[in-house]
């Protein structure tokens, strides 16, 4: 009982390391991808090619004074930051990287992950209203807006895989795409679920609640220091959580030949966080209207049809 | 299948009286479309009926005492021909007639209702069924006689028929109730069975009161008045009105009940007199009036006079077999006077001339009308109204003396319209009708011509004695009656100028002054019985209630005081008391809803004690 | 059994609370409370009972409060717009 | 161990919920309330019921209530009375429901827990799909209803 526990304990601190490093690294590759993308060099000065970049910016960050404005909400002012640090890393508790590398494999692990990162949404709200500032307000609208918005054609994206894997067992679905992976029965649905979940992490194009010019830099806008790193960090979380679904749901998961599995998990996890990089600093962002109108008129019919389709052809074959 | 011929223009009736308004210019295919079925079942049925003389007999349970019960023999299988041909060809002539006006599709409407409900009084087997008919016949001729309700002449017009044919309904209902109460059945059948045992007097009451309802709606003496008047309606409802259904239904009525009215003679002499007296005066009449359409109104009448000698001659044969033809020849001449009057947009004789240069088509087919109508061979009137005159010679001598005059007349005044309407020089600017109206003219004389030949009931031949007689007697006074409107009218020799100044002419022409005795005889009546009444009512009935108010009121004054002391009192102190209760408890609403949630949790808990136990 | 002696506090909590605020959505997370209570002693019963008809009956309480705070939160917001407040100590249209 | 500690966050946070001035707290410790709550599924092997009441209660309905807190006051609103006229009797009626409802329960015999144990996902789908099929379509139309009404309600026209 006491050794499983600390077994648990420890296999979650190994994941909550493991995760904090690679979002220091995703950091750093997105500095260096969109340099490039736009024909530059990025972070050069600190290490190799700018490699300690993100450790002097984040001691930097840690050493800041934080600041609490006046009037702010203090107590919901300081648990938002950490409730959205929490929720993201919550999803890894049961995001399997290989068949023995998984913290708790649950029965109903993509429910459980689909769950927390709703919470990411409570955060959010908390952030933008605690800040007595209206940019922070409208900016905890617009996100909350659209994270519930486009969380239906995300669930309904992923529905097909369950139905096609008769399980919600992370484990199951992965060992289901044995001899072909998902993504070859389920295009339409693959690039649903990416669309969709790229808006749930507010990346680009879809980071309204955020964008810079408009409002500043939405719910954020008050915070500094270690509280608003932690709503950086949780940004680069979630879009590592949600590139490593896509993977297990579409791409096979860990499995591959000649490499060990976690190897083959990371490759296709980085490389659809490569393609989000890419699409982040390639296209425009798109205004509030056009992606609300995007959500609820092309993408929740296209998922409907996905979902209605897979279905039929799943009772008639 | 026969139950289909009266329900498919009903149906069309009701279609057209929820939808016309989107049908619209389509309204008359629907009407067209019902009236043809209607025909052609009627074709089928009579297909099936004539060579066998098989009756068809159809019944549906329905009251206790009266069944829906349909019967078809050849009577009514004739009369169905009759009234769906010519009701399909004047629903077809209507097209062009009405085209334009505004109520359009409900024009059809009405026509499908009353060529229905015509066929459903034909095809009746009980005295109920045919009364109901009856009823609804009546309505539908209020309805398109008024049709053009703008016109206040048209609206008191439909009023004055409604109201006659009413007159006349009265006695026919008594006369059913009679048989019902004397029978205990309204079926033709058990009557007839049961007719012979009952007493004579009870049957020439019977008889009578259900003659007065045939006097009614077949415009006899004295309630003819309002058939001329009739002619305000549209020109195809006169001609529906005048051929088809209508004034058909009281001769078809008598025919329907002949064995029970044979057994009442007196009654039948009553109908053969009044008939002919009818004949003769309305005869007058038309040669005295000078709008086209009146004179044919006129003619219907003196027309049903015929049919009515012909019942009352003992022959309903004849006098159906006049009907069916003068049914064909009079819708004939009325609608080749509405394609007149719609093509010179009047009804006076006095605007009409030359019409056979400017219209032939209708020229000719109205001639045709004009020469049956007259009873001149080979033409159907000729036939159908020698086999009347044959009838009355045979048994009612003094009938066929009269008649004679009345033939003279009748070619007299059809003649007299036709020279002052088509030789001569062209007034107006008259055009030819399209063809929509212009092919019933065609069909109609073709069968005004041809219909003669075969007689229906093929009962001529039975007594020879007399015939040839009867035969030139009725040409040559009908010749007679052609030569000297010749001689007045077509080459103007005798001028008729001086005799109309004659006291008889004005005496005439006024119509007997019936309509003013109408008014005079009941508007004087009715003042009279008021001016009683009145008086009645101020001694007496007015005595009587200012009495019981005098005793009211000094009860009442009694009752005042108990009331302002005792009642009132108690009144108040329980409005008081209800008054002071309430301002305690409206505290309780609140309106705050949680107060009564917070109410609903005590009461809850309360009772939760009370059966529980602490 | 300890279960259900929460449930009955949680259910009482949330009956006080929707007896005495006075605001209207607070008088809504009351009643979520309440509902909460429901489901929890359903699912104890279900659990208890080997019974999978409980867990169905707190999925149709969860959808039934869903449809609930949707159309309370509706009104509560027409609410607002018409008055500018939402107490319901104010809002007295059934007042006598 | 675990239960009393979900019982206790449980019953401190509903408290909170009923008795905090500003809402937004309130509405906070809801959440808190509702997690515990979750958790007490996971306890009584009900996960499916913990993850939808996750999933549902916070993704949707607590988002939903914060919306319209959000929509219908501000930081620096006057903040809540909490003082009803009406907050002792209702306290006193509530006390003695429970007391009422604590001597029945006592009264009542509980079966024992038979240990029996299912699949929770899978009876669970089962069951929605034959028995209760029914009420399942019923609360989909439900839900429709609600949907329409909403938007019906809330449309600025």
């Amino acid at each position: 009982m006491i050794i499983g526990l600390i077994i648990l304990l420890l296999k979650i601190a190994a994941v909550l390391v493991f995760i904090s490093l690679t979002v220091l690294f995703l950091v750093y590759a997105e500095r260096k991808v969109s340099a490039h993308f736009q024909v530059r060099y990025g972070p050069m000065r600190v290490g190799w090619h700018g490699g300690l970049q993100m450790i002097a910016d984040t001691i930097k960050l840690l050493l800041k004074e934080d600041i609490t404005p006046k009037d702010v909400d203090k107590l919901v002012f300081f648990i938002a930051p950490i409730l959205c640090f929490v929720s993201a890393y919550l999803a890894y508790l049961t995001l399997p990287f290989s068949p023995q590398i998984v913290v708790k494999n649950l029965n109903i692990g993509l429910l459980y992950i689909l769950g927390v990162t709703s919470l990411t949404v409570l955060s959010l709200m908390m952030a933008g209203w605690a800040s007595n500032n209206k940019y922070a307000l409208l900016g905890g609208f617009r996100s909350v807006a659209q994270i519930i918005s486009y969380e239906i054609p995300l669930v309904l994206s992923v529905l097909p895989v369950v139905m096609m894997a008769g399980s919600l067992n992370l484990i199951t679905i992965v060992e289901a795409q044995k001899s072909l992976p998902f993504i070859l029965v389920q295009p339409l649905g693959f690039l649903l679920y990416l669309t969709a979940a790229a808006a749930e992490a507010n990346r680009a194009p879809f980071d309204i609640p955020e964008a810079e010019q408009e409002l500043v830099a939405g719910y954020n806008v008050e915070y500094s220091g270690i509280k608003f790193s932690m709503f950086f960090l949780a940004e680069y979380v979630n879009m590592f959580t949600i590139c490593a679904l896509a993977a297990i749901l579409f791409l096979g998961g860990w499995q591959g030949p000649i490499l060990p599995p976690v190897i083959w998990f990371l490759i296709k996890v980085y490389l659809l966080v490569f393609v989000l990089m890419w699409v982040r600093w390639t296209f425009p962002r798109l205004r509030i209207d056009q992606l609300m109108s995007f959500c609820w008129k092309i993408l929740l019919p296209l998922a409907l049809a996905n979902f209605l389709i897979s279905g039929l052809w799943l009772v008639l074959k | 299948m026969v139950v289909l011929i009266p329900f498919l223009p009903a149906l069309a009736f009701t279609i057209l009286i929820f939808f016309g308004f989107i049908l619209k210019e389509k309204a008359p295919w629907l009407a067209i479309a019902a009236l043809g079925g209607s025909f052609f079942l009627s074709l089928q049925t009579a297909f099936k009926l004539f060579p066998t003389g098989r009756e068809i007999n159809i019944s549906y349970p329905w009251f206790s005492f009266a069944a829906l019960s349909f019967h078809v023999d050849i009577l009514s299988g004739w009369m169905l021909l009759l009234v769906s041909g010519v009701g399909l060809l004047i629903v077809i002539y209507s097209v062009g007639y009405m085209k334009g006006d505004p109520r359009f599709a409900r024009f059809f409407a009405y026509l499908s209702l009353f060529c229905a409900a015509m066929l459903g009084l034909v095809l009746s087997d009980n005295l109920l069924l045919m009364y109901i008919f009856w009823e609804l016949v009546g309505l539908c001729s209020y309805f398109l006689i008024g049709f053009w309700f703008e016109k206040p002449a048209a609206a008191a017009a439909a009023k004055k028929a409604f109201i006659f044919t009413r007159a006349g309904d009265i006695g026919f209902f008594l006369g059913i109730l009679l048989l019902f109460l004397s029978v205990g059945s309204f079926e033709f059948k058990t009557i007839f069975a049961a007719a012979p045992a009952l007493l004579p007097g009870l049957l020439t009451a019977s008889t009578l009161l259900l003659f007065c309802g045939a006097v009614g709606k077949s415009a006899q003496f004295p309630l003819y008045v309002w058939l001329p008047d009739a002619m305000e309606g549209p020109t195809p409802v006169s001609a529906l009105i005048h051929a088809a259904t209508m004034v058909t239904a009281g001769v078809y009525m008598i025919a329907r009940l002949f064995p029970l009215f044979e057994l009442a003679p007196l009654t039948l002499n009553v109908v053969g007199y009044v008939g002919i007296g009818t004949a003769i005066m309305a005869g007058l009449i038309a040669v005295t009036q000078n709008d086209i359409k009146k004179i044919l109104a006129y003619s219907t009448i003196s027309q049903l006079g015929f049919m009515m000698l012909g019942l009352g001659a003992h022959s309903p044969h004849a006098g159906v077999f006049h009907l069916l033809s003068h049914g064909f020849f009079k819708a004939l001449l009325f609608l080749g006077a509405g394609s007149i009057i719609h093509a010179l947009h009047s009804n006076e004789l006095a605007d009409m001339g030359g019409l056979v240069k400017a219209m032939p088509v209708t020229s000719l087919t109205f001639i045709v009308g004009t020469l049956a109508l007259s009873g001149m061979p080979p033409f159907a009137g000729f036939f159908s109204k020698d086999e009347i005159l044959m009838a009355a010679y045979q048994r009612l001598p003094i009938g066929f003396w009269l008649a004679l005059p009345a033939v003279f007349l009748t070619s007299f005044y059809m003649f007299r319209l036709c020279f002052k309407v088509f030789p001569g020089e062209v007034k107006g600017h008259p055009h030819e009708s399209p063809l929509v109206m212009t092919a019933p003219l065609i069909i109609l004389a073709i069968l005004a011509c041809g219909f003669g030949f075969f007689n229906p009931f093929g009962g001529a031949a039975e007594e020879e004695a007399g015939k040839l007689f009867v035969l030139f007697a009725s040409l040559g006074t009908a010749f007679l009656g052609i030569f000297s409107a010749w001689l007045l009218y077509g080459i103007k020799i005798i001028s008729l100028a001086r005799y109309k100044q004659t006291l008889l002419y004005k005496f005439v022409a006024a119509k007997y002054y019936l309509d003013e005795f109408y008014i005079w005889f009941v508007g004087g009546l009715v003042a009279l019985i008021s001016r009683l009444l009145a008086i009645f009512d101020q001694r007496i009935i007015d005595g009587l209630v200012n009495l019981a108010g005098l005793v009211t009121q000094g009860f009442s004054a009694l009752n005042r005081l108990f009331d302002i002391y005792i009642v009132d009192g108690c009144v108040n102190l329980a409005g008081w008391v209800l008054g002071f209760s309430g301002e305690k408890l409206r505290r309780l609403q609140t309106g705050y809803v949680q107060n009564y949630l917070l109410f609903i949790v005590i009461g809850i808990v309360i009772i939760w004690i009370i059966k529980f136990g602490l | 059994m300890e279960i259900i002696v929460l449930s009955l506090i949680l259910f009482g909590i949330g009956l006080f609370g929707a007896l005495t605020r006075k605001n209207a959505i607070a008088i809504l997370m009351a009643i979520e409370l309440m509902l909460n209570a429901v489901n929890l002693n359903l699912a104890y019963f279900s659990h208890n009972l080997s019974n999978i008809s409980g867990q169905v009956f707190v999925l149709f309480i969860i959808a039934a409060a869903a449809a609930e705070a949707v159309i309370g939160l509706a009104i509560i917001i027409n609410l607002y717009r018409e008055f500018h407040k939402i107490d319901v100590e104010e809002i007295t249209l059934l007042k006598w | 161990m675990i239960f009393y500690f979900l019982a206790v966050t449980l019953i401190l946070s509903a408290i909170l919920v009923v008795t905090l001035k500003n809402i937004f707290h309130c509405a906070l410790f809801l959440i808190v309330a509702i997690l515990a709550i979750a958790g007490l599924y996971f306890h009584l092997q009900a996960p499916f019921l913990g993850v939808v009441q996750l999933i549902i209660y916070i993704g949707a309905i607590m988002v939903l209530i914060l919306f319209a807190i959000m929509l219908t006051s501000r930081i620096s609103d006057r903040l809540l009375q909490t003082a009803s006229r009406q907050s002792i009797p209702a306290l006193l009626a509530v006390i003695v429901f429970i007391l009422l409802a604590l001597k029945s329960l006592d009264k009542t015999p509980l079966p024992a827990h038979i240990g029996k144990n299912f699949d929770p996902i899978l009876d669970l789908g089962r069951a929605l799909m034959t028995a209760y099929v029914l009420p399942f379509e019923v609360v989909s139309l439900l839900l429709l209803v609600a949907l329409v009404g909403a938007i019906a309600l809330a449309r600025k026209d």
